[in-house]
């Protein structure tokens, strides 16, 4: 049985840690933590002793050493965190089946409605696509910490406004919403009509910014 | 190119009877048969006119209105029986596009401004604005996500095997004292001055220093490099245990020695 | 992104893995996830195409390969399983904060009793309680070390005396006994009755724990 040898009163004081050291310990964090840890965080463990540039160093140092891994150090919205290169994820499907659900239209056009719309609510989102959206798609997305309502429009009923949550960013390696695909220019529907037999149905308008 | 429109492109509309439909047929009529799957297929009338108009071309000046409003209503018919909010959708659709078609028709009175409100303009809109937020929700989708194409790494943090023991502060102990005070209101038997907390200490010490032997000589109570003011206490201390009955004084007649030895009978048994 | 280049029926085969490659796979799975992983586990990662003793020996060079860290690759009765070292846990523990136990106000106050009054009989504490002393708070004292019987008052039952001990000094930081605060200057506090309303711990008491 392990038994703590270090009591916490007696931790080794910055001085004596080795940058190996404390490469490692900040590398224990990361790799034991499922939430994404800011610096701010990291400077935690290591008594707010060292500074943002050093850690920010020691973190690129880290993600350079794990280059060639299965897994990788990346930032996202809420900080740093270790997860697993795209290629290792069907081999990782064979031990547990994949949990993540894969979302319907209706349930990924109402996201993308709040993620780039937002706030928004229900009724600015049924407006939007043209048809009622289900409590249970809401429900989906807020389960699943995307999104959150992030107040009230002052008109009668008092519809709740949603908004993506930083979970969402993390979630999509995303550091913030500007990260997100740019929305495009759609090709107006008045001058179809004319040539467009190969349907070029999302061909960007690069004079319309 | 982007993946939307390739993806969209090699999909099937809708299936029926296991054979994928490929295109909507330029007729726009659909099979009743597929009426259901279609209906899944499309998230609902916005999304039926933009495809019909995209997929064919359509220009929503030439909209053959007839012929829609009548595929419109054919749906509505089916609908009616289970999902009557989505009827109601196609409907107010069906309505709105007549109503485009009756204005287009009508003369246009002159005495309007230039300015005049295009009665497609809105829908036209609402189909952009839609068509757009439904390429930002596949391009979303095209988006690395957490758990579905990556996993996010976490060794299990070994908690210790030993328990964590609670910690106590001087200010917990005051807190606790001035607690059984204030139960006790009226604390005579137990009041102590400042001083008497070290006398108190060294009557502890004394006794510890007891355990060790059986009797010990006065003298030797006495640490070698204690200040005046210890030996002080230590000797308040001895007597102290006397009179509490702790310990025992004698002095032997002849060599004049002075003992003091534990009463503490039980420990040496 | 090519995230979702790899359709799951194309997984290259077996034999198309490099021993790098397996390995990698092998320590990602055990990187994701927290419980231990039986070997008869690790082998859906490769469509049972790997022996025991293969997939045995792959973990031994990983356990190797990480001999240096601050985490360990270990095996227990239900498999492998990365687990943090123990000399992490304090840094760790200034991540989180262990929720400290507390004592309870009867291991409190008989401490705070021996601590003034020593050496005191658990009579004399009960006395001053006015409740009865259970015999697992002197034990719970003992036990840290804080307390020992320093002898026994020669009356009927023996009863030991009890007194603090230099740890529980040390642990609380004091060079003395003396060093704990005056007892007359808390009854004067007391009296004063302007605090009073914030005395957490006045109303009578009945605890045996």
């Amino acid at each position: 049985m392990s038994v703590r040898s270090i009591p916490r009163n007696e931790l080794e004081t910055l001085e004596s840690l080795t940058p190996d050291k404390i490469a490692q310990i900040l590398e224990v964090a990361l790799l034991t933590t499922q939430e994404p840890l800011p610096i701010s965080e990291l400077k935690k463990l290591f008594n707010h002793e060292l500074s943002t540039a050093v850690l920010s160093k020691l973190l690129y140092g880290i993600r350079e050493k794990w280059a060639d891994s299965g897994i990788e150090l990346i930032s996202v919205a809420s900080g740093w965190r270790f997860q697993t290169r795209p290629d290792m994820q069907p081999y990782l499907d064979r031990l547990t089946p994949p949990k993540a659900p894969r979302y319907s239209r209706a349930v990924l056009e109402t996201l993308a409605i709040i993620a780039y719309r937002q706030p928004v609510t229900r009724g600015d989102i049924e407006e939007i696509r043209g048809v009622s959206v289900a409590s249970t798609v809401l429900k989906s997305l807020s389960a699943r910490g995307w999104i959150e309502a992030v107040g009230h429009r002052n008109v009668a009923g008092k519809p709740a406004l949603f908004a993506t949550t930083s979970k969402f960013l993390d979630d999509l390696k995303l550091r913030s919403l500007e990260e997100l695909p740019p929305l495009e220019e759609m090709k107006s529907l008045l001058d179809s009509g004319e040539n467009n037999q190969n349907l070029p149905l999302i061909e960007p308008e690069t004079d319309k910014e | 190119m982007n993946s939307v429109v390739d993806s969209q492109a090699i999909q099937p509309v809708a299936r029926i009877c296991g054979e994928p439909l490929m295109e909507i047929p330029q007729d726009l009529y659909i099979p009743p048969d597929a009426l259901e799957v279609f209906l899944d297929t499309f998230q609902g009338p916005l999304d039926l006119l933009l495809y019909l108009i995209r997929k064919h071309n359509l220009n929503i000046l030439d909209i053959p209105m007839a012929e829609l409003t009548q595929q419109y209503m054919a749906y509505v018919d089916m609908m009616r029986i289970e999902q009557l909010e989505l009827a109601a959708e196609y409907l107010l659709m069906t309505a709105l596009l007549i109503e485009i078609k009756s204005r287009m028709l009508l003369p246009n009175p002159k005495t309007e401004t230039e300015e005049e409100h295009d009665p497609r303009a809105e829908l036209v809109q609402r189909l952009l604005e839609y068509e757009q937020m439904k390429t930002a929700a596949a391009r979303l989708n095209e988006l690395p996500q957490a758990e579905r194409d990556f996993t996010i790494v976490q060794v299990l943090i070994k908690q210790e095997a030993v328990a964590q023991l609670p910690g106590v502060s001087i200010e917990d102990l005051s807190q606790a004292w001035l607690s059984i005070l204030a139960r006790a209101k009226v604390n005579r038997h137990h009041q102590i001055k400042r001083e008497a907390l070290s006398v108190r200490a060294y009557m502890s010490q004394v006794l510890r220093d007891l355990r060790e032997c059986k009797q010990l000589q006065f003298y030797d109570l006495f640490s070698p490099q204690a200040t005046a003011a210890e030996v002080v206490v230590t000797f308040l201390a001895i007597l102290e245990l006397a009179k509490e009955l702790l310990l025992e004084i004698s002095q032997d007649h002849d060599s004049r020695i002075i003992y003091v030895r534990s009463i503490d009978t039980a420990q040496r048994a």
